[in-house]
Protein backbone atom coordinates (compact mmCIF):
# COMPACT_ATOMS: atom_id res chain seq x y z
CA UNK A 1 0.00 0.00 0.00
CA UNK A 2 2.75 2.45 0.92
CA UNK A 3 4.63 1.46 -2.25
CA UNK A 4 1.61 2.42 -4.35
CA UNK A 5 1.37 5.80 -2.64
CA UNK A 6 5.07 6.47 -3.19
CA UNK A 7 4.80 5.52 -6.87
CA UNK A 8 1.84 7.85 -7.24
CA UNK A 9 3.72 10.64 -5.49
CA UNK A 10 6.79 10.36 -7.71
CA UNK A 11 4.57 10.20 -10.83
CA UNK A 12 2.96 13.45 -9.68
CA UNK A 13 6.38 14.97 -9.17
CA UNK A 14 7.41 14.00 -12.69
CA UNK A 15 4.21 15.53 -14.02
CA UNK A 16 5.05 18.79 -12.26
CA UNK A 17 8.58 18.80 -13.71
CA UNK A 18 7.70 18.12 -17.32
CA UNK A 19 4.11 19.23 -17.74
CA UNK A 20 1.59 17.28 -19.82
CA UNK A 21 3.96 15.68 -22.31
CA UNK A 22 3.44 11.97 -23.13
CA UNK A 23 6.88 11.63 -24.76
CA UNK A 24 8.65 12.50 -21.51
CA UNK A 25 7.52 9.26 -19.85
CA UNK A 26 10.18 7.37 -21.79
CA UNK A 27 12.62 8.76 -19.25
CA UNK A 28 9.93 9.31 -16.64
CA UNK A 29 8.99 5.69 -15.97
CA UNK A 30 12.54 4.48 -15.18
CA UNK A 31 13.22 7.59 -13.10
CA UNK A 32 10.03 7.11 -11.08
CA UNK A 33 10.84 3.44 -10.45
CA UNK A 34 14.42 4.27 -9.45
CA UNK A 35 13.27 7.07 -7.14
CA UNK A 36 10.70 4.81 -5.46
CA UNK A 37 13.34 2.13 -4.90
CA UNK A 38 15.90 4.63 -3.57
CA UNK A 39 13.32 6.19 -1.25
CA UNK A 40 12.51 2.77 0.16
CA UNK A 41 16.22 2.13 0.80
CA UNK A 42 16.81 5.47 2.51
CA UNK A 43 13.68 5.86 4.60
CA UNK A 44 12.39 3.13 6.86
CA UNK A 45 8.73 2.41 7.40
CA UNK A 46 7.04 5.45 8.76
CA UNK A 47 3.37 6.09 9.19
CA UNK A 48 1.91 8.39 6.56
CA UNK A 49 0.04 11.37 7.98
CA UNK A 50 -3.60 11.91 7.06
CA UNK A 51 -4.64 14.68 4.68
CA UNK A 52 -6.67 16.68 7.20
CA UNK A 53 -3.86 16.67 9.76
CA UNK A 54 -1.33 17.69 7.09
CA UNK A 55 -3.50 20.65 6.10
CA UNK A 56 -3.77 21.73 9.72
CA UNK A 57 -0.02 21.51 10.17
CA UNK A 58 0.65 23.42 6.94
CA UNK A 59 -1.59 26.28 8.11
CA UNK A 60 0.14 26.35 11.50
CA UNK A 61 3.51 26.25 9.75
CA UNK A 62 2.69 29.16 7.41
CA UNK A 63 1.52 31.29 10.33
CA UNK A 64 4.66 30.48 12.30
CA UNK A 65 7.01 31.24 9.40
CA UNK A 66 5.43 34.65 8.91
CA UNK A 67 5.81 35.28 12.65
CA UNK A 68 9.44 34.12 12.47
CA UNK A 69 10.27 36.44 9.58
CA UNK A 70 8.65 39.44 11.20
CA UNK A 71 10.39 38.65 14.50
CA UNK A 72 13.84 38.39 12.94
CA UNK A 73 13.24 41.52 10.83
CA UNK A 74 12.15 43.58 13.83
CA UNK A 75 15.27 42.50 15.70
CA UNK A 76 17.65 43.32 12.85
CA UNK A 77 16.10 46.66 11.92
CA UNK A 78 16.55 48.28 15.34
CA UNK A 79 19.57 50.61 15.36
CA UNK A 80 20.81 48.73 18.44
CA UNK A 81 19.94 45.15 17.67
CA UNK A 82 17.80 43.50 20.32
CA UNK A 83 19.61 40.18 20.62
CA UNK A 84 21.24 38.18 23.40
CA UNK A 85 22.18 34.94 21.66
CA UNK A 86 22.80 31.69 23.48
CA UNK A 87 22.15 27.96 23.59
CA UNK A 88 19.48 25.92 25.36
CA UNK A 89 19.02 22.16 25.46
CA UNK A 90 15.74 20.41 24.79
CA UNK A 91 15.00 16.73 25.29
CA UNK A 92 13.10 15.33 22.34
CA UNK A 93 10.52 12.62 22.95
CA UNK A 94 9.47 11.76 19.40
CA UNK A 95 10.33 8.23 18.28
CA UNK A 96 9.30 8.09 14.62
CA UNK A 97 12.34 8.92 12.42
CA UNK A 98 10.44 11.05 9.90
CA UNK A 99 8.76 12.94 12.73
CA UNK A 100 12.16 13.65 14.29
CA UNK A 101 13.55 15.03 11.03
CA UNK A 102 10.47 17.20 10.53
CA UNK A 103 10.70 18.47 14.12
CA UNK A 104 14.39 19.38 13.86
CA UNK A 105 13.87 21.14 10.53
CA UNK A 106 10.80 23.02 11.75
CA UNK A 107 12.65 24.35 14.81
CA UNK A 108 14.90 26.32 12.47
CA UNK A 109 11.89 28.00 10.90
CA UNK A 110 10.22 28.87 14.19
CA UNK A 111 10.59 32.40 15.63
CA UNK A 112 13.96 32.96 17.27
CA UNK A 113 15.18 29.38 17.36
CA UNK A 114 17.65 27.33 15.34
CA UNK A 115 18.41 23.66 15.89
CA UNK A 116 22.16 23.30 16.09
CA UNK A 117 23.10 19.83 17.27
CA UNK A 118 21.64 16.49 18.24
CA UNK A 119 23.44 14.72 21.10
CA UNK A 120 22.78 11.19 22.41
CA UNK A 121 19.89 10.75 19.96
CA UNK A 122 17.48 12.86 22.00
CA UNK A 123 19.03 16.08 23.27
CA UNK A 124 18.75 18.94 20.80
CA UNK A 125 20.92 21.98 21.32
CA UNK A 126 18.87 24.96 20.23
CA UNK A 127 20.43 28.31 19.43
CA UNK A 128 18.20 31.27 20.28
CA UNK A 129 18.45 34.90 19.26
CA UNK A 130 17.07 35.80 22.67
CA UNK A 131 18.26 33.15 25.12
CA UNK A 132 16.81 34.90 28.16
CA UNK A 133 13.38 33.46 27.33
CA UNK A 134 12.53 29.86 28.19
CA UNK A 135 12.05 28.10 24.87
CA UNK A 136 10.75 24.80 26.24
CA UNK A 137 6.96 25.52 26.19
CA UNK A 138 6.99 26.63 22.56
CA UNK A 139 9.17 23.71 21.47
CA UNK A 140 6.93 21.28 23.38
CA UNK A 141 3.90 22.68 21.55
CA UNK A 142 5.62 22.21 18.18
CA UNK A 143 6.70 18.71 19.17
CA UNK A 144 3.12 17.80 20.12
CA UNK A 145 1.85 19.03 16.76
CA UNK A 146 4.50 17.10 14.82
CA UNK A 147 3.76 14.01 16.90
CA UNK A 148 0.03 14.30 16.24
CA UNK A 149 0.78 14.60 12.51
CA UNK A 150 2.46 11.19 12.60
CA UNK A 151 -0.10 9.63 14.94
CA UNK A 152 2.06 9.82 18.03
CA UNK A 153 0.31 11.25 21.09
CA UNK A 154 2.58 13.04 23.54
CA UNK A 155 1.27 13.93 26.96
CA UNK A 156 1.24 17.54 27.91
CA UNK A 157 3.10 17.38 31.22
CA UNK A 158 6.86 17.29 31.88
CA UNK A 159 8.17 18.72 28.67
CA UNK A 160 11.83 18.03 28.83
CA UNK A 161 13.74 21.13 29.75
CA UNK A 162 17.18 20.07 30.91
CA UNK B 1 9.78 52.32 -18.35
CA UNK B 2 10.73 48.71 -18.77
CA UNK B 3 13.67 49.56 -21.02
CA UNK B 4 15.15 51.90 -18.41
CA UNK B 5 14.67 49.34 -15.66
CA UNK B 6 16.30 46.68 -17.76
CA UNK B 7 19.25 48.97 -18.46
CA UNK B 8 19.72 49.50 -14.73
CA UNK B 9 19.40 45.75 -14.19
CA UNK B 10 22.06 45.08 -16.82
CA UNK B 11 24.42 47.66 -15.36
CA UNK B 12 24.24 46.15 -11.87
CA UNK B 13 24.58 42.65 -13.27
CA UNK B 14 27.63 43.41 -15.44
CA UNK B 15 29.47 45.53 -12.88
CA UNK B 16 29.10 42.88 -10.19
CA UNK B 17 30.01 40.08 -12.58
CA UNK B 18 33.29 41.73 -13.52
CA UNK B 19 33.96 42.59 -9.87
CA UNK B 20 33.37 38.99 -8.84
CA UNK B 21 35.68 37.68 -11.56
CA UNK B 22 38.50 40.00 -10.52
CA UNK B 23 38.01 39.19 -6.83
CA UNK B 24 38.13 35.46 -7.56
CA UNK B 25 41.31 35.84 -9.62
CA UNK B 26 43.30 37.94 -7.16
CA UNK B 27 42.21 36.10 -4.01
CA UNK B 28 45.27 34.68 -2.21
CA UNK B 29 43.28 32.06 -0.24
CA UNK B 30 42.31 29.14 -2.48
CA UNK B 31 39.06 28.27 -0.76
CA UNK B 32 37.93 31.84 -0.81
CA UNK B 33 38.64 31.88 -4.53
CA UNK B 34 36.48 28.77 -4.95
CA UNK B 35 33.59 30.35 -3.04
CA UNK B 36 33.85 33.45 -5.19
CA UNK B 37 33.91 31.19 -8.25
CA UNK B 38 30.65 29.52 -7.15
CA UNK B 39 29.07 32.94 -6.63
CA UNK B 40 30.41 33.94 -10.06
CA UNK B 41 28.78 30.87 -11.63
CA UNK B 42 25.41 31.70 -10.09
CA UNK B 43 25.73 35.27 -11.24
CA UNK B 44 26.64 34.20 -14.79
CA UNK B 45 23.56 31.96 -14.84
CA UNK B 46 21.48 35.03 -13.99
CA UNK B 47 23.10 36.87 -16.91
CA UNK B 48 22.20 34.02 -19.29
CA UNK B 49 18.64 34.09 -17.97
CA UNK B 50 18.53 37.83 -18.60
CA UNK B 51 19.71 37.21 -22.19
CA UNK B 52 16.71 34.87 -22.60
CA UNK B 53 18.80 31.70 -22.87
CA UNK B 54 17.38 29.41 -20.16
CA UNK B 55 19.14 26.30 -21.48
CA UNK B 56 22.57 27.89 -21.20
CA UNK B 57 21.65 29.22 -17.76
CA UNK B 58 20.66 25.69 -16.73
CA UNK B 59 23.99 24.26 -17.87
CA UNK B 60 25.96 27.05 -16.23
CA UNK B 61 24.18 26.65 -12.90
CA UNK B 62 24.39 22.86 -12.81
CA UNK B 63 27.90 22.32 -14.19
CA UNK B 64 29.70 25.62 -13.69
CA UNK B 65 28.56 26.46 -10.20
CA UNK B 66 27.36 23.13 -8.79
CA UNK B 67 29.58 20.30 -9.99
CA UNK B 68 32.58 22.50 -10.75
CA UNK B 69 32.29 24.26 -7.41
CA UNK B 70 32.08 21.05 -5.39
CA UNK B 71 35.02 19.49 -7.26
CA UNK B 72 37.17 22.61 -6.90
CA UNK B 73 36.34 22.76 -3.21
CA UNK B 74 37.67 19.22 -2.82
CA UNK B 75 40.76 20.10 -4.87
CA UNK B 76 41.48 23.21 -2.81
CA UNK B 77 41.13 21.18 0.38
CA UNK B 78 43.62 18.61 -0.92
CA UNK B 79 46.05 21.34 -1.96
CA UNK B 80 45.88 22.94 1.48
CA UNK B 81 46.49 19.56 3.13
CA UNK B 82 49.51 18.85 0.94
CA UNK B 83 50.89 22.34 1.61
CA UNK B 84 50.61 21.88 5.37
CA UNK B 85 52.30 18.46 5.04
CA UNK B 86 55.20 20.11 3.16
CA UNK B 87 55.72 22.68 5.85
CA UNK B 88 53.13 25.15 4.67
CA UNK B 89 55.52 27.58 2.96
CA UNK B 90 55.63 26.75 -0.73
CA UNK B 91 52.04 26.47 -1.99
CA UNK B 92 50.00 29.63 -2.13
CA UNK B 93 46.91 27.98 -0.61
CA UNK B 94 48.73 26.81 2.50
CA UNK B 95 47.63 28.92 5.40
CA UNK B 96 48.15 25.75 7.48
CA UNK C 1 -11.02 42.45 -10.44
CA UNK C 2 -7.82 42.74 -12.47
CA UNK C 3 -6.80 45.80 -10.47
CA UNK C 4 -7.43 44.02 -7.18
CA UNK C 5 -5.30 41.07 -8.26
CA UNK C 6 -2.53 43.36 -9.40
CA UNK C 7 -2.56 45.24 -6.10
CA UNK C 8 -2.40 42.05 -4.04
CA UNK C 9 0.41 40.74 -6.23
CA UNK C 10 2.31 44.01 -5.95
CA UNK C 11 1.99 44.00 -2.17
CA UNK C 12 3.15 40.39 -1.88
CA UNK C 13 6.16 40.82 -4.18
CA UNK C 14 7.07 44.07 -2.43
CA UNK C 15 6.91 42.42 0.98
CA UNK C 16 9.02 39.56 -0.34
CA UNK C 17 11.68 41.97 -1.59
CA UNK C 18 11.61 43.70 1.80
CA UNK C 19 12.30 40.44 3.63
CA UNK C 20 15.13 39.58 1.24
CA UNK C 21 16.67 42.99 1.94
CA UNK C 22 16.31 42.41 5.69
CA UNK C 23 17.95 39.00 5.35
CA UNK C 24 20.90 40.53 3.53
CA UNK C 25 21.17 43.30 6.11
CA UNK C 26 21.13 40.70 8.88
CA UNK C 27 23.81 38.64 7.17
CA UNK C 28 26.06 41.68 6.97
CA UNK C 29 25.21 43.15 10.38
CA UNK C 30 24.78 40.34 12.89
CA UNK C 31 27.80 39.58 15.06
CA UNK C 32 28.38 35.82 14.84
CA UNK C 33 27.81 32.77 12.66
CA UNK C 34 24.77 31.37 14.47
CA UNK C 35 22.88 34.67 14.49
CA UNK C 36 23.60 35.07 10.78
CA UNK C 37 22.11 31.63 10.19
CA UNK C 38 18.89 32.87 11.82
CA UNK C 39 18.65 35.77 9.38
CA UNK C 40 19.51 33.54 6.44
CA UNK C 41 16.95 30.80 7.09
CA UNK C 42 13.95 32.74 8.29
CA UNK C 43 14.00 36.01 6.37
CA UNK C 44 14.92 34.39 3.08
CA UNK C 45 12.36 31.62 3.25
CA UNK C 46 9.62 34.09 4.04
CA UNK C 47 10.82 36.43 1.29
CA UNK C 48 10.84 33.70 -1.32
CA UNK C 49 7.44 32.44 -0.13
CA UNK C 50 5.91 35.90 -0.47
CA UNK C 51 7.39 36.47 -3.93
CA UNK C 52 6.09 33.08 -5.07
CA UNK C 53 2.67 33.79 -3.57
CA UNK C 54 2.62 37.04 -5.54
CA UNK C 55 3.53 35.24 -8.76
CA UNK C 56 1.10 32.34 -8.39
CA UNK C 57 -2.02 34.08 -9.82
CA UNK C 58 -0.12 34.87 -13.02
CA UNK C 59 1.03 31.30 -13.69
CA UNK C 60 -0.10 30.20 -17.15
CA UNK C 61 -0.90 26.59 -16.26
CA UNK C 62 -1.36 24.64 -13.01
CA UNK C 63 1.85 22.68 -13.53
CA UNK C 64 3.88 25.87 -13.41
CA UNK C 65 2.10 26.93 -10.22
CA UNK C 66 2.83 23.57 -8.63
CA UNK C 67 6.45 23.86 -9.72
CA UNK C 68 6.73 27.21 -7.96
CA UNK C 69 5.35 25.72 -4.75
CA UNK C 70 7.75 22.79 -5.10
CA UNK C 71 10.68 25.19 -5.46
CA UNK C 72 9.64 26.89 -2.23
CA UNK C 73 9.40 23.57 -0.39
CA UNK C 74 12.82 22.53 -1.68
CA UNK C 75 14.40 25.80 -0.61
CA UNK C 76 12.90 25.48 2.86
CA UNK C 77 14.08 21.89 3.21
CA UNK C 78 17.60 22.59 1.98
CA UNK C 79 17.79 25.83 3.98
CA UNK C 80 16.78 24.21 7.27
CA UNK C 81 18.96 21.13 6.74
CA UNK C 82 21.93 23.17 5.54
CA UNK C 83 21.76 25.52 8.50
CA UNK C 84 21.57 22.52 10.86
CA UNK C 85 24.67 21.02 9.22
CA UNK C 86 26.65 24.27 9.35
CA UNK C 87 25.67 24.94 12.98
CA UNK C 88 26.51 21.38 14.03
CA UNK C 89 29.95 21.36 12.43
CA UNK C 90 30.70 24.84 13.78
CA UNK C 91 29.57 23.86 17.28
CA UNK C 92 31.60 20.66 17.41
CA UNK C 93 34.54 22.21 15.55
CA UNK C 94 35.07 19.10 13.45
CA UNK C 95 34.14 20.45 10.04
CA UNK C 96 36.91 19.72 7.59
CA UNK C 97 37.07 23.22 6.19
CA UNK C 98 34.46 25.30 7.93
CA UNK C 99 36.38 27.31 10.47
CA UNK C 100 39.97 28.29 10.03
CA UNK D 1 2.55 43.87 -14.57
CA UNK D 2 5.93 43.05 -16.09
CA UNK D 3 7.31 46.48 -15.05
CA UNK D 4 6.58 45.62 -11.42
CA UNK D 5 8.29 42.26 -11.71
CA UNK D 6 11.32 43.84 -13.39
CA UNK D 7 11.53 46.54 -10.73
CA UNK D 8 11.40 43.90 -7.97
CA UNK D 9 14.15 41.97 -9.79
CA UNK D 10 16.33 45.10 -9.84
CA UNK D 11 15.84 45.57 -6.09
CA UNK D 12 16.70 41.94 -5.43
CA UNK D 13 19.85 42.08 -7.57
CA UNK D 14 20.97 45.11 -5.55
CA UNK D 15 20.49 43.20 -2.28
CA UNK D 16 22.41 40.27 -3.76
CA UNK D 17 25.29 42.59 -4.59
CA UNK D 18 25.21 43.83 -0.98
CA UNK D 19 25.26 40.25 0.29
CA UNK D 20 28.48 39.66 -1.65
CA UNK D 21 30.23 41.66 1.07
CA UNK D 22 29.86 38.62 3.33
CA UNK D 23 31.39 36.34 0.69
CA UNK D 24 34.39 38.62 0.28
CA UNK D 25 35.17 39.46 3.92
CA UNK D 26 34.45 36.05 5.43
CA UNK D 27 35.86 35.59 8.11
CA UNK D 28 35.34 31.81 8.01
CA UNK D 29 34.50 29.62 4.99
CA UNK D 30 31.13 28.93 6.65
CA UNK D 31 30.27 32.63 6.49
CA UNK D 32 31.27 32.72 2.85
CA UNK D 33 29.09 29.71 2.14
CA UNK D 34 26.16 31.46 3.80
CA UNK D 35 26.70 34.40 1.48
CA UNK D 36 26.64 32.01 -1.48
CA UNK D 37 23.41 30.47 -0.16
CA UNK D 38 21.87 33.91 0.12
CA UNK D 39 22.81 34.56 -3.50
CA UNK D 40 21.23 31.25 -4.44
CA UNK D 41 17.92 31.92 -2.70
CA UNK D 42 17.66 35.50 -3.93
CA UNK D 43 18.72 34.34 -7.38
CA UNK D 44 15.77 31.93 -7.42
CA UNK D 45 13.42 34.83 -6.76
CA UNK D 46 15.10 36.93 -9.48
CA UNK D 47 14.86 34.06 -11.98
CA UNK D 48 11.17 33.53 -11.27
CA UNK D 49 10.43 37.24 -11.55
CA UNK D 50 12.33 37.44 -14.85
CA UNK D 51 10.54 34.35 -16.08
CA UNK D 52 7.18 36.01 -15.49
CA UNK D 53 8.29 39.39 -16.84
CA UNK D 54 9.65 37.88 -20.07
CA UNK D 55 6.92 35.21 -20.20
CA UNK D 56 9.51 32.44 -20.28
CA UNK D 57 8.35 29.62 -18.02
CA UNK D 58 11.56 27.70 -18.76
CA UNK D 59 13.35 29.96 -16.27
CA UNK D 60 11.47 28.14 -13.49
CA UNK D 61 13.56 25.07 -14.35
CA UNK D 62 16.74 27.08 -13.85
CA UNK D 63 15.36 28.17 -10.47
CA UNK D 64 14.77 24.51 -9.61
CA UNK D 65 18.43 23.73 -10.38
CA UNK D 66 19.50 26.64 -8.16
CA UNK D 67 17.47 25.15 -5.31
CA UNK D 68 19.10 21.73 -5.69
CA UNK D 69 22.53 23.28 -6.03
CA UNK D 70 22.41 25.02 -2.67
CA UNK D 71 21.92 21.65 -0.99
CA UNK D 72 24.83 20.10 -2.91
CA UNK D 73 27.33 22.84 -2.13
CA UNK D 74 26.46 22.94 1.57
CA UNK D 75 26.85 19.18 1.87
CA UNK D 76 30.17 19.34 0.01
CA UNK D 77 31.41 21.95 2.47
CA UNK D 78 30.25 20.35 5.71
CA UNK D 79 32.16 17.10 5.34
CA UNK D 80 33.41 15.86 8.65
CA UNK D 81 37.12 15.88 9.20
CA UNK D 82 38.60 12.43 8.67
CA UNK D 83 41.40 11.15 10.87
CA UNK D 84 44.43 11.41 8.61
CA UNK D 85 45.12 15.14 8.67
CA UNK D 86 46.13 17.37 11.59
CA UNK D 87 44.53 15.29 14.29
Amino acid sequence: MTIAWRLLGFCGLWLIFTGWNPGSWMIGVPSVLLATWAYGQLVGDSRAPSAARTLGFVLFFLRESVRAGVDVASRILRPRMRISPGFQTYRMRLADPSARVLFIDSISLLPGTLSADLVHREEIRVHALDATLDLAPELADLERRVGRLFGEELTKEKHGHV
Amino acid sequence: MTAGLLLLFDLVLVTTLVGLAIAALISPDLRRAVMLFIAFGLWLALVWARLRAPDVALAEAAIGAGLGGALMLAAARRAARRASANGGIDAEGGEA
Amino acid sequence: MEILLETVSLLLVGAGAFFFAVGTLGLVRLPDLFCRLHALTKADNLGLGLVIAGLLPWAADPFLALKLVLIWLLVMLSGATGSYLIAKRALRGDGEDLLE
Amino acid sequence: MSEIFTAAAVVLVLTMAAGLVRVVVGPTPADRMMGVQLIGTTGIAVLLLLGFAFEMPALADVALVFALLAAVSVTALTRRRVGQDRS
